[in-house]
């Protein structure tokens, strides 16, 4: 009972006496939390936007003859044998023909007297939106050819190979500057700490001195630490969600942004970020007191 | 402390204790004493002679080369850590460089020795009230200890010493910054928490505040001991004193 | 002279004596130099891309029929009235026939019998590629489309409008990160000046109370934030370097990625960027003295 | 300081200064005092009559909240940045707190003084070895200053204070944590460089240094001068003393 009510007022008084250099501590774990938080979800949004772009990952199979339903249902299975896929649809003479008018719009008169047949069936594949997906469309246009009455197989290969290129780039940058961020901040605030300390050895070597209990001594630097991660990173997560909504706000009118559906953090999200920030920062905080408690 | 059957005579015993600071400078060669409880003894000798060693050797704020020393009946080369805090507790120190907080209070800085044994707050009010008022202070009570005179610096190290009523008190140079008047304040005080119990140690180049005592005095030359003082049979009662009149409120905490 | 030699001497006193601290605040801008150059570097090559991808912005012009030499001399001239373009291609019936064909690839057997002029001349406008563009191309359109003899205009408009708005949006986040990214380590590394500083206020009160001279006092800071800043961002840099090989090398085979050019910074970039930091740092650490001077 | 026509004969002079530290502490008032030049004036009072701080108004490390303060010849309220820059490094203080710098060596934090006179190196030896030895600290001279005795480095501190061969030396507590026989050794240093023509002020409660002695003792007292000694008409040269034998050579820089 003594031992909390000693060391919270010990807490209290070391917050209201370095509160500049608490405030400074403060900021730079709101603005590594709120730059960690920024990547993560423009990482989590990218991975978003790629699943509403892609839709134009198909193959088309040109078939040499209108599959019967028979033959539909064993070109289906054919299929889903090589790999599960989205949806496969099947596209008669005619559709093909509809479609090709439709593309030319108001120029559809110059097929008035073309055959509605002169178009191939076809069979489009939508493959599942995955990375992983890419590795394997090459192979999975050989397999297609190899099925009876495939003609030819297209796919917007390039345009395919130069999006997902582009995603897969965009994932690495991501990753890779996180990490760097992560190392960054994580041995900023570990050096400011350290430097604060150093400001304080006076009085934690007095501590030891006088007698006062290991954790006397390390549990305010624990309820510290604690206590400016979490104001800290919900600093840097509220900053977030009003930069977020600016970005939202100010792109909402431009409309090419709007198609995209920007989301911010699920709650969960949020709250274990926070935990996380408060629990580091605690432990760090407490830990680095040790060598100070070894003099 | 209260786990020994036999309550120990002595309050500190030193067995062959040699002390080198690295590379090679022998602070302390071969010293052995003994303190009994209740007594005074005075720690004398020129500059360098080793005398702050040897006090920071008692509270194990170093260790020894060489040797065994004991307080309170505590081997300090095997003390636990937990056990080393509880009798640091019990043991007023007062530093040859005070190592006072300069950001805080007189107040603050006395209560930081009582807060760690937990002391009620309205306790640690009158004791640190008391003792600013015997040492002359009382009007420095919230000034932080930047804004003190050395002098008056170095009577909030000693107040903080004497705070937690320890059992053993050790006080550097106490008076190295006072003049005589004050160094007199410093003394009586000392006398009477003597009085009340406790064992004092006082390293002091001062002559004047041993000169004419009853007290061992003990001389340190280049580490080792020269001169023992008388080796008294039994702690004397010191003569009563004037400032006693103001014992008892001293100790009663209210 | 001698103040030179004094002043020399005192800076590398001071980096030898507390090289523990200097090696972190060298991290610390090593690592803020990495980070930003990161970005940097990352535009550069995310704008550098975007002019490779973009080739598929162009406006097809429909005609009803075939212009003369003249008219296409007029064509070209209206066209530039509006805008000027990078390109324009007159296709003529012909051209487009074959275009087809060679869409339709081996199947261009099922075009045999068709006439080779079912097909409608047309105009390729290629405007110049920048941002400025896209929120022009509508009004382009609409003005093209008031040209005599033209049937329809069509443009890639939804893939032109993802795409634009997709590097729009990296842009931003760029731009974005970028700041947030600079303001955070400048933060960091002031606070970093700030708390190295502090342990030495003893030091600096002393050499002002046996009266040195303020330049005696504070160049040995402006040196040692030079060569800190120098150090630090030339570190960065080739730290920046290697990692960027280190990407290129591991991605290489994957071929995806070998069709973009990336490029790293060409030398003046990199001797600026080190200039900066070195000028940054100098001036942090020399003009954080100044209140201790007024102690 | 060579641009005065007419040589000052004083080299400190006083007019009615009061210090009032915040919010109300009246560390001085009104005091008015000079020192001739080659003068040894002792200060003393109780602890905290603001002996310090009349050390400290006479190298602006404070400014009075009243009065004139004139050093050598300079209106201390009135000096440039770079003239006071100067002045100090013609001035010798011995802090009472020392202001030593902890991680470097005795000879470093000696060398400080001389540094920011652009002092050569091999000057900067000489004098730091002979003052080593006349202070008993040559084996020391390697030693961080976190490592010596507090008595030792009350007597780096003092070597720091007459590196550069001040005009004024002001000595603030100087023989504190020093026993007699050290005491003594400081003494006769600083007699030797008063008998070169250096100005002494020196605060202090040891008695013992200044009885005896032909020298002026002013007190003080809460802020006010109680006691001004001997008003003596003229410098006198002191006593001749068995120190001086070394003098020459300290003053040789070879
Ligand atoms: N920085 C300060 N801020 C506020 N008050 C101060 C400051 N320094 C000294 N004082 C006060 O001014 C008075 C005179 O202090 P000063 O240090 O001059 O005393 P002193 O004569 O040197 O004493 P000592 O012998 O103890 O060193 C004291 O009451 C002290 O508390
Ligand atoms: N931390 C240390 N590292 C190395 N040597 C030290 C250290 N502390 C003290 N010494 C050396 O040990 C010897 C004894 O020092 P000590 O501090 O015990 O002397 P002292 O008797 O207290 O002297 P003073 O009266 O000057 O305070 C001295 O020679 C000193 O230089
Ligand atoms: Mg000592
Ligand atoms: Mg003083």
């Amino acid at each position: 009972m003594n031992f909390f009510l000693a060391v919270i007022k010990q807490t209290l008084r070391n917050l209201v006496q370095t509160w500049k250099s608490q405030l400074l501590t403060l900021m730079t774990i709101a603005l590594s939390v709120l730059i960690f938080a920024f990547f993560y979800l423009l990482y989590t949004n990218a991975l978003h936007t790629a699943r509403q772009l892609d839709d134009d990952l198909r193959l088309i199979v040109y078939l040499d003859e209108e599959p019967s339903p028979a033959m539909q249902e064993e070109y289906r299975n054919k299929i889903q044998k090589f790999d599960r896929v989205e949806r496969i649809d099947f596209i008669s003479r005619h559709d093909a023909f509809n479609r090709f008018a439709e593309q030319l719009d108001e120029d559809r008169e110059i097929l008035a007297d073309m055959p509605k047949d002169f178009l191939p069936p076809s069979i489009e594949v939508y493959p599942f939106r995955s990375l992983v997906t890419l590795t394997k469309i090459k192979r999975f246009s050989d397999y297609l050819l190899t099925l009876p009455g495939v003609l030819k197989v297209q796919y917007g290969r390039e345009w395919v190979e130069r999006f997902y290129s582009f995603i897969k780039l965009l994932r690495i940058v991501v990753i890779l500057s996180g990490t760097l961020l992560i190392l960054t901040t994580t041995f900023m605030v570990a050096n400011t700490i350290r430097l604060t300390l150093l400001g304080r050895k006076d009085e934690l070597e007095l501590l030891r001195l006088v007698g006062a209990s290991t954790n006397y001594i390390r549990v305010p630097f624990f309820l510290e630490g604690a206590l400016q991660g979490m104001t800290g990173s919900a600093c840097g997560m509220i900053a977030l969600f009003l930069l977020f909504n600016w970005i939202k706000l100010r792109f909402a009118v431009s409309s090419i942004l709007a198609m995209f559906e920007f989301t911010f953090f699920p709650l969960p999200v949020i709250a274990i970020i926070i935990l996380v920030s408060t629990l580091l920062c605690a432990i760090g905080s407490f830990s680095s007191t040790r060598k100070f408690l070894q003099l | 402390m209260s786990e020994h059957q036999e309550e120990p005579k002595l309050m500190i015993d030193l067995v062959k204790v040699s002390k080198t600071y690295l590379p090679d400078i022998q602070a302390l060669s071969d010293v052995s004493l003994s303190v009994r409880k209740g007594e005074i003894v005075f720690l004398t000798g020129k500059s360098g002679a080793g005398k702050s060693t040897l006090l920071r050797l008692l509270t194990r704020m170093e260790k020894p080369t060489k040797g065994v020393i004991e307080v309170s009946g505590h081997d300090l080369n095997l003390i636990s850590t937990v056990k080393l805090q509880i009798l640091r507790r019990s043991i007023g120190f007062a530093f040859q460089d005070f190592k006072l907080l300069p950001e805080r209070t007189v107040a603050e800085n006395i209560a930081i020795a009582m807060e760690v044994s937990y002391t009620r707050p309205s306790v640690m009010q009158t004791r640190i009230r008391k003792l600013l008022q015997r040492l002359g202070l009382v009007e420095k009570h919230n000034t932080p200890t930047s804004g003190l005179s050395r002098g008056e610096q170095q009577r909030v190290a000693i107040a903080r010493a004497l705070a937690n009523n320890p059992e053993l008190i050790l006080a550097d140079e106490p008076t190295g910054n006072l003049d005589s008047e004050t160094t007199e304040m410093v003394m009586a005080l000392f006398r009477q928490y003597n009085q009340q119990g406790a064992t004092l140690v006082i390293a002091t180049h001062d002559t004047s505040i041993y000169q004419g005592t009853s007290h061992r005095v003990i001389e340190l030359r280049e580490g080792r001991i020269v001169a023992r003082g008388d080796e008294e049979p039994e702690a004397e009662a010191p003569a009563p004193d004037p400032a006693l009149a103001f014992a008892d409120d001293l100790f009663s905490d209210e």
